[in-house]
């Protein structure tokens, strides 16, 4: 039998960069705005954190280089989706092109051509909380990771206390379900959409940097290869909550380093390989089909805001 | 601007006289600190010691073999290469229509049917893993050791079959936790299967992975030192855990590219012919940097294998069916 | 003293002029009538003097001083209020969240929910609105949550408040509280602007009254001074008969059977609990009850867009229940839905396209599975001429026809089908007098060729003049039947509410 | 500047143009600021197509599986849904394909033909279940094709490692049999891998024109994409146009992934990621405004861009990607309708001069 805190380590590992990218999508999202860029956000995290890691030498620099790309990379959505009124979905489709094209261009330009940066020198470690991370079981795989993790974990819990506890978060809500409501109310809805989509820029970023810089070495092509997809199903299963977002992150997770381990324990003698890393999205359709059914998007989602529309 | 140094000087392209040779990559890229890597190593040393123009084109997608291989045919170079087997099916394609032009392929001997104008290399990687299997065997306090493989397939078996073998002939106790990542690129999962082995009691870990081998090396720096052990592919790949390093399994596809490529500007082009390379041929090997970690006695060990399967004493197998019937 | 001066207000959409010049002084403390026709121009207005939209000309006075109001913010600190005719209120949130959004109270940075809800209730008290400060706006009824737009803007310390055709979703029972309501904030103090094309309100409830026809203010005079025809007149441009002509009904064999009928709405709660109904060939039976007692649900059911859990639907002696939609309509059922716009119109779709909706598939608009272009034009053609449909031509999107005349499309696709049953929902919700006309007496010659009608609606006015006989819903049964020609009013809606004593909850 | 203007406020085509002229400009800038000639990039990458017969047969071939794609995804749009699946189908269909080449023999001609017909049809079942799932439990398409996708990748290597080869990492190379080439067309065109694809392509468009606006099919879809809600009440079946829709739609992607399979590649690899000509189906169907006719413009665009950047890149050693950042900006100017901006800009301007 596997041991669980390995399990579990490994399944925290894996959806750390999905927690935060889908909480960034949750953000932009609620707001009314469409976020499919999430993985060329994630995209240009992962390429900002690596490059600037290597460049200064501090995982932390690259991590915040990383969030302020993710925020400008996120601008060029905000402006197209609703300064201008664009399709949402296809500005995200476009962001994606976008972000992978100028990441490995820039690569390219930097590194002689090569498809993907050097072995990054200095990663982030994996870093035990005091006291926590001594409870059985659930202390060492839970308290004994990454920073990006306890990022994850306090974005999650902020999120829930900006989202239900506080006046920006009330607003946020009110935007994405009934922005007219929301302007007659004295709310910025414009103003309000480029925050939170911004918010969503840098947090998708901070959870690709995750892959480039601290349980990843190096940013190229396939570096994020569509987790950022990941994330946002993450997002719908999670029904645009906070807390199951995590519980849908984790599943992927879950189910991901289930189906790698697995082969440590023999169990492809009995199953292939392929088979087990079917699982996870097995399991998603199953999910889907069976217990979790309609997730209610935000009413207004998609929809590009017109002052004075009806 | 900062493109490709292999480039700069021969933007003019290909003139007649100069003798030229191009060299084609899979989708992994030419900085893939792998295969692709050390064959333009090679073709950087043709450049600089025998004068070659030379140049590379990279893939993005498997259909992309295609048009690269025909792009340097109908450009007249004297010699493509198309590196690593993925061009296995394209090479033939591309050798029947472009019947002047000369191909070279590496990690493939076409299986068997081999066009004349085409010269193979393939490497006895299962050699090389035998005596990182000695060396694992040998190392090991918890008789237990890891063998992480990139995407399954028959080359990478080879590799695994090998160091399962030398595992056996050096400590029969020990056993071997076999892991594939299905990915040649996926740092992540790397990582993940290291930690996992490693935490379940497996203190050496050979990879055969490509980029995915840097999850093992960026997992095994954070522990103890000296209880940990990495065991790198291809390359001299210490650098990237210089203190739990034990070794590495060169493979020379540089020298190979060299060789070859030598031959045909030479006029001594052997095509229509499987060039394959062992331990003897020194087309695979074991990384200088082995010493610094690794015992004399265990080295000495080592040694006496590897003459063993040079002199043919010890046939390594290749396949799981080779390896049933290996002592 | 006037609170509210307007003068010479200009706005225009594209080359549509919305308001031409007009002119509107209200004064303190008087409820002060908007009144005209659909598209006339009072909602653009309105808006003009909430911040929403900015005039192109004309110059704007609160309590003397001239002001530019630039947004909503800047009418709120300017003391003005405003109740939208779409309500502004987010379903998910509490009545509370509502209330308070933009303007929340707060405790170190946090939301302080619990003053918040003092304050509303305290609010509601003062002005006798009796809301649940804790309730879902999605769970509470329309009149309710109108009253959360009311408190919105007294919560914002407004003292000029906008009503934009407050009543039009409200029953009699509920527009008297209203009307209560509106004339106790004035003894308190406000100033109302109250727009609405329903006459009989003003004179009960109105001071002044300013209409407007096409973007142009035509008169503004005291209340006392004029009358309900005069005000139509004026309303229109031209006189209107306010009585439909009808001929006693001849009522024959059924043809529509329902025998206790049970569905459930979308959260899945029964809605409809054990209905029976009957209508008969030539007659119009109307059905009343406060919006949200399981009406939508029976039409559904009736339709087959909603799964009959229990009971049988009968069409002319045939059995058809829960099966698919199109073969119910096939069987001689026409349906005017409720939300014209939701259900009723693809917006995107060219007129033609729309009038073709139901029968796109049967000849001669399709061969086999082959459309047939010209024949669907020219059928447009002709029903667009027949039903005064105004539209450039019959290839414009239904999007650019104006809410009449997208009613008037869907009219003539359900009647030139010629059903057997007339499923008719809301039909004249928000339509001008002229087209109310029209479409009253289109329902009226269905019932005189001998066809069944069945008439949703909200507006009681509508039910006692074209209802052969009457039905009342509550709670998704029909709880008594009543002769249109007895019965008044004020004894419809209190069987409407039930028994209970406020129409509220559903 | 007048003809422009009123050109433009006319026609999607003008407009696009502008966007894809702009959108090469900001490529330009790009390559300049890292150092590059654009002139000789965007000279290479515009002349190479089109000189020799070879790059133009390549060319074809580059577009063919991106009209497929694009109109794969496009009718999906037409319906309200969007099938962002279309990668996964593209990979069933080429795996359904190989399978049929290399374990049934057939007389030629039939062969390809049964190989082509059967991967459509996979695709076609590889998007019926996210089909269902949308129409009977509402679930949202975008997870579930996602899921499929990732499905379609895993098991396509699976059956290619465990039953189309015997643990190697490509299949064969398909017969001769099963080839949907075309001597004719492979010697005119210097011997490139140009096939049979391009002519399915164009009929496929032809076909979603016929099916969108000719037939009741079509009208139900364009109506449920419009407005779901009227057209339950006027008695269409939602849920058949939508499992119906879903269904053409990942047809065509696995057509465009059986004829890639039958006329390009011929054998198939263990796939290490995602090749992404369904995504590039998504950019071509916004670009060509979800019309048969501007999925084929665009996709001549998109292939003249791929293709064409793989000798720019060879020629003038500007990485291939500032093609992708082109091809982002000119999606990102359409949807935006950024030069419809410009140029009321422009309209503005000048009214306030002539009022002036
Ligand atoms: N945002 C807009 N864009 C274009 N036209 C508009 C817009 N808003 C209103 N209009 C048009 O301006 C005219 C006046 O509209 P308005 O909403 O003020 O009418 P109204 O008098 O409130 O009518 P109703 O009784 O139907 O509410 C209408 O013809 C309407 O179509
Ligand atoms: N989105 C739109 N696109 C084009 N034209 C529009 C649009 N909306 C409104 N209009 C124009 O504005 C006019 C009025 O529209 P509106 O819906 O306000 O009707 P209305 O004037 O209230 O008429 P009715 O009494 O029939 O409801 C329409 O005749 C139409 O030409
Ligand atoms: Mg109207
Ligand atoms: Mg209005």
């Amino acid at each position: 039998m596997p041991d669980l805190t390995a399990l579990i380590h490994s399944a925290v590992l894996y959806s750390t960069p999905l927690i935060l990218a889908a909480i960034g999508g949750l953000y932009s999202e609620r707001s009314g705005v469409v976020n499919i860029a999430l993985e060329g956000l994630m995209i240009i995290g992962a390429f900002t954190a690596a490059v600037i890691t290597i460049l200064t030498g501090n995982p932390w620099i690259g991590l915040a280089a990383a969030m302020i790309a993710g925020v400008l990379m996120a601008i060029p959505h905000a402006v197209a989706s609703i300064t201008f009124k664009a399709d949402q979905v296809v500005s995200g489709v476009a962001i994606n092109f976008l972000a992978l094209g100028l990441s490995v261009y820039l690569v390219k330009y930097m590194y002689e051509g090569a498809g993907k940066t050097p072995t990054v020198p200095e990663l982030f470690h994996q870093v035990p909380v005091p006291l926590l991370s001594e409870i059985p079981v659930i202390g060492p795989s839970l308290f004994n990771q990454f920073p990006t993790t306890y990022l994850a974990y306090l974005v999650v819990i902020v999120t829930y206390i900006v989202l239900y506890y506080t006046p920006f978060g009330m607003r946020l809500r009110s935007v994405g379900e009934h922005p007219s409501a929301a302007e007659t109310a004295g709310i910025n809805v414009i103003q309000m959409r480029y925050i939170a989509v911004m918010i969503s820029g840098a947090l998708a970023a901070a959870g690709g940097a995750g892959l480039s810089i601290a349980i990843g070495s190096e940013f190229g092509q396939t570096t994020v290869s569509g987790q950022g997809f990941i994330s946002l199903a993450a997002l719908i299963f999670g029904k645009w909550h906070p807390l199951g977002v995590l519980g849908a992150a984790l599943f992927f997770g879950f189910s991901v380093s289930l189906a790698l381990i697995g082969q440590i324990y023999g169990w492809t003698q009995v199953v292939p390989s392929e088979v087990l890393s079917m699982l996870p999205y097995v399991l998603t359709l199953l999910a889907l089909a069976g217990f979790v059914g309609r997730s209610e998007a935000p009413a207004a989602v998609g929809k590009p805001y017109e002052k004075g529309g009806r | 601007a900062g493109c490709g140094s292999g480039q700069q000087g021969d933007q003019q392209g290909a003139d007649q006289e100069a003798f030229s040779a191009g060299m084609v990559t899979d989708t992994g890229g030419i900085n893939d600190e792998s295969f692709n890597q050390t064959a333009w190593e090679g073709m950087k040393r043709l450049k600089e010691e025998l004068g070659v123009d030379v140049k590379y084109l990279e893939s993005k997608r498997d259909a992309d073999y295609v048009p690269n291989l025909s792009r340097f045919a109908r450009e007249g170079r004297d010699i493509i290469w198309g590196i690593g087997f993925k061009f296995e099916n394209v090479i033939p394609q591309v050798a029947k229509q472009f019947g002047d032009a000369k191909f070279g392929i590496v990690d493939s001997n076409l299986g068997g049917n081999i066009p004349p104008n085409v010269v193979a290399v393939t490497f006895k990687e299962h050699e090389g893993s035998f005596l990182m299997g000695v060396i694992a065997g040998s190392m090991t306090k918890t008789d237990k050791v890891g063998f992480i493989g990139g995407i399954s397939s028959p080359l990478i078996k080879k590799f695994e079959v090998g160091f399962r073998a030398g595992v056996k002939a050096a400590n029969p106790d020990a056993e071997v936790k076999v892991a594939y990542a299905e990915s040649f690129d996926d740092v992540a999962k790397g990582r993940s299967l290291a930690q996992n082995m490693y935490n379940n009691g497996v203190d050496v870990i050979y990879h055969a992975a490509g980029g995915v081998g840097k999850g093992l090396f960026n997992e095994v720096k954070t522990r103890e030192k000296g209880k940990y052990w990495a065991i790198g592919v291809d390359m001299d790949q210490s650098s990237l855990a210089p203190d739990h390093t034990l070794s590495s399994m060169i493979k020379r596809v540089d020298v190979a590219v060299f060789e070859v490529t030598k031959q045909v500007k030479e006029n001594k082009f052997q095509g229509g012919k499987e060039v394959e390379l062992g331990l003897k041929d020194d087309g695979v090997g074991i990384a200088e940097t082995t010493s610094k970690h690794v015992p004399e006695d265990v080295l000495k060990k080592v040694e006496e294998f590897k003459q063993k399967i040079i002199k043919g004493e010890i046939k390594v197998p290749s396949t799981e069916e080779e390896f049933k019937s290996f002592q | 003293m006037f609170v509210v001066e307007m003068e010479g207000i200009t706005k225009r959409f594209g080359s549509f002029v919305a308001n031409d010049g007009i002119d509107l002084r209200v004064k303190g403390g008087e409820i002060h009538a908007l009144l005209g026709e659909n598209g006339a121009g009072k909602s653009t207005l309105m808006n003009i003097l909430f911040g929403l939209y900015e005039p192109d000309e004309g110059n704007i006075k609160i309590n003397g001083k001239s002001v530019t109001i630039s947004d909503p913010n800047e009418a709120v600190r300017l003391g003005i209020g405003m109740v939208h005719q779409h309500f502004m209120l987010v379903e998910p949130f509490t009545v509370t969240e509502n209330i308070i959004l933009g303007k929340e109270p707060r405790r170190m940075g946090f939301l302080d929910l619990k003053r918040a809800e003092e304050e509303v209730r305290r609010l509601s008290e003062q002005y006798g609105l009796q809301v649940d400060p804790r309730a879902k706006i999605r769970d509470i009824s329309v009149g309710m949550q109108q009253r959360v737009e009311i408190l919105k803007t007294l919560y914002r310390g407004a003292d000029i408040l906008i009503l934009d055709e407050p009543t039009a979703v409200l029953t009699p029972q509920e527009i008297d509280e209203l009307i209560e309501i509106m004339k106790r904030l004035v003894r308190e103090g406000k100033t109302i602007i109250f727009i609405t094309h329903k006459l009989k309100e003003i004179m009960r409830a109105c001071d002044t009254v300013t209409v407007i026809r096409r973007g142009k203010m035509i008169d503004s005079l005291p209340v006392s001074e004029t009358d309900e025809n005069r005000l139509a007149a004026l309303m229109v441009g031209r006189d209107v008969s306010f009585t439909v002509e009808k001929a006693p009904s001849q009522a024959d064999e059924p043809v529509l059977e329902v025998e206790g009928l049970v569905a459930k709405d979308n959260r899945g709660l029964e809605a409809v609990r054990g209905l029976d109904l009957t209508v008969r060939a030539g007659e119009i039976v109307g059905i009343a009850g406060v919006d949200g007692n399981g009406q939508s649900e029976l039409l559904e059911a009736i339709t087959g867009l909603r799964r009959v859990d229990a009971g049988v639907v009968r069409l002319s002696g045939k059995d058809v229940t829960n099966r698919k939609t199109r073969e119910i309509l096939r069987a001689g059922v026409g349906h005017i839905p409720e939300d014209r716009q939701k259900r009723g119109l693809v917006l995107d779709f060219s007129i033609g396209e729309n009038l073709a909706l139901i029968t796109y598939y049967q000849s001669p608009f399709a061969r086999g599975i082959r459309l047939c272009y010209p024949e669907i034009f020219a059928h447009a053609k002709r029903l667009i001429e027949q039903f005064d449909v105004r539209t450039p031509d019959e290839r414009t999107a239904a999007r650019a026809l104006s809410g009449g005349n997208q009613q008037k499309a869907i009219i003539a696709r359900e009647v030139e089908r010629d059903p057997d049953l007339l499923i008719a929902a809301q039909p004249t919700r928000g339509l001008d007098v002229g087209a109310i006309e029209f479409i009253h007496r289109r329902l009226i010659e269905q019932r005189d060729k001998g066809k069944a009608v069945l008439l949703f609606s909200l507006d009681l006015d509508e039910i006692l003049k074209l209802s052969d006989r009457i039905a009342i819903i509550c709670e998704g049964k029909i709880v008594g039947w009543v002769d249109p020609e007895t019965v008044t009013e004020e004894e419809l809606g209190l069987m409407m509410a039930g028994g209970k004593e406020e129409g509220a909850k559903p | 500047m007048n003809l422009f203007v009123r050109a433009n406020r006319q026609s999607p085509l003008v407009l696009a143009i502008v966007s894809v002229l702009l959108g090469m400009l900001v490529g330009a800038i790009l390559m300049v600021l890292a150092g590059y000639d654009p002139v000789r990039a965007y000279s290479a990458l515009f002349r190479t197509p089109f000189t020799q017969s070879f790059d133009i047969g390549e060319t074809i071939r580059t577009i063919s599986p991106l009209i497929m794609t694009g109109l794969a995804v496009a009718i999906a749009f037409r319906t309200g849904l969007f099938n962002i699946g279309a990668e996964g189908q593209y990979i069933i269909g080429q795996l359904v394909a190989v399978i049929v080449a290399l374990k049934l023999s057939l007389p030629p001609v039939l062969h390809a033909l049964v190989a082509m017909i059967l991967g459509g049809l996979a695709g076609a079942l590889w998007a019926l279940l996210p089909g269902i799932l949308k129409a009977t439990r509402g679930v949202h398409e975008v997870i579930s094709t996602i899921m499929m996708n990732f499905l379609a990748f895993y098991l396509s290597n699976f059956l290619v490692r465990s039953w189309l080869s015997s643990g190697a990492d490509s299949t064969p190379m398909i017969p001769e049999s099963a080839s949907i080439r075309w001597n004719v067309l492979t010697d005119v065109f210097a011997n490139s891998r140009i096939h049979l694809g391009i002519i399915i392509a164009l009929l496929l468009a032809l076909f979603m024109h016929w099916l969108l606006w000719r037939t009741t099919v079509g009208f139900e879809f364009r109506a449920v994409g419009l407005n779901p809600h009227a057209s339950e009440y006027a008695g269409m079946s939602v849920r058949r146009s939508i499992i119906l829709s879903m269904m053409i739609s990942g047809s065509f992607a696995g057509l465009a992934g059986a004829t890639e399979m039958l006329g390009t590649d011929e054998y198939l690899t263990i796939l290490t990621f995602f090749n992404g000509l369904g995504f590039d189906g998504i950019a071509v169907a916004l670009l060509g405004g979800n019309t048969p006719l501007g999925v084929i413009l665009a996709a001549v665009l998109f292939g003249i861009l791929t293709y064409g950047g793989g000798t720019m890149q060879f020629e003038a050693n500007v990485p291939f990607e500032v093609i992708r950042v082109v091809f982002a900006a000119i999606i990102l100017f359409v949807a935006a309708n950024v030069t419809g901006w410009i140029v009321e800009r422009f309209r503005r301007e000048r009214r306030v001069k002539e009022d002036a």
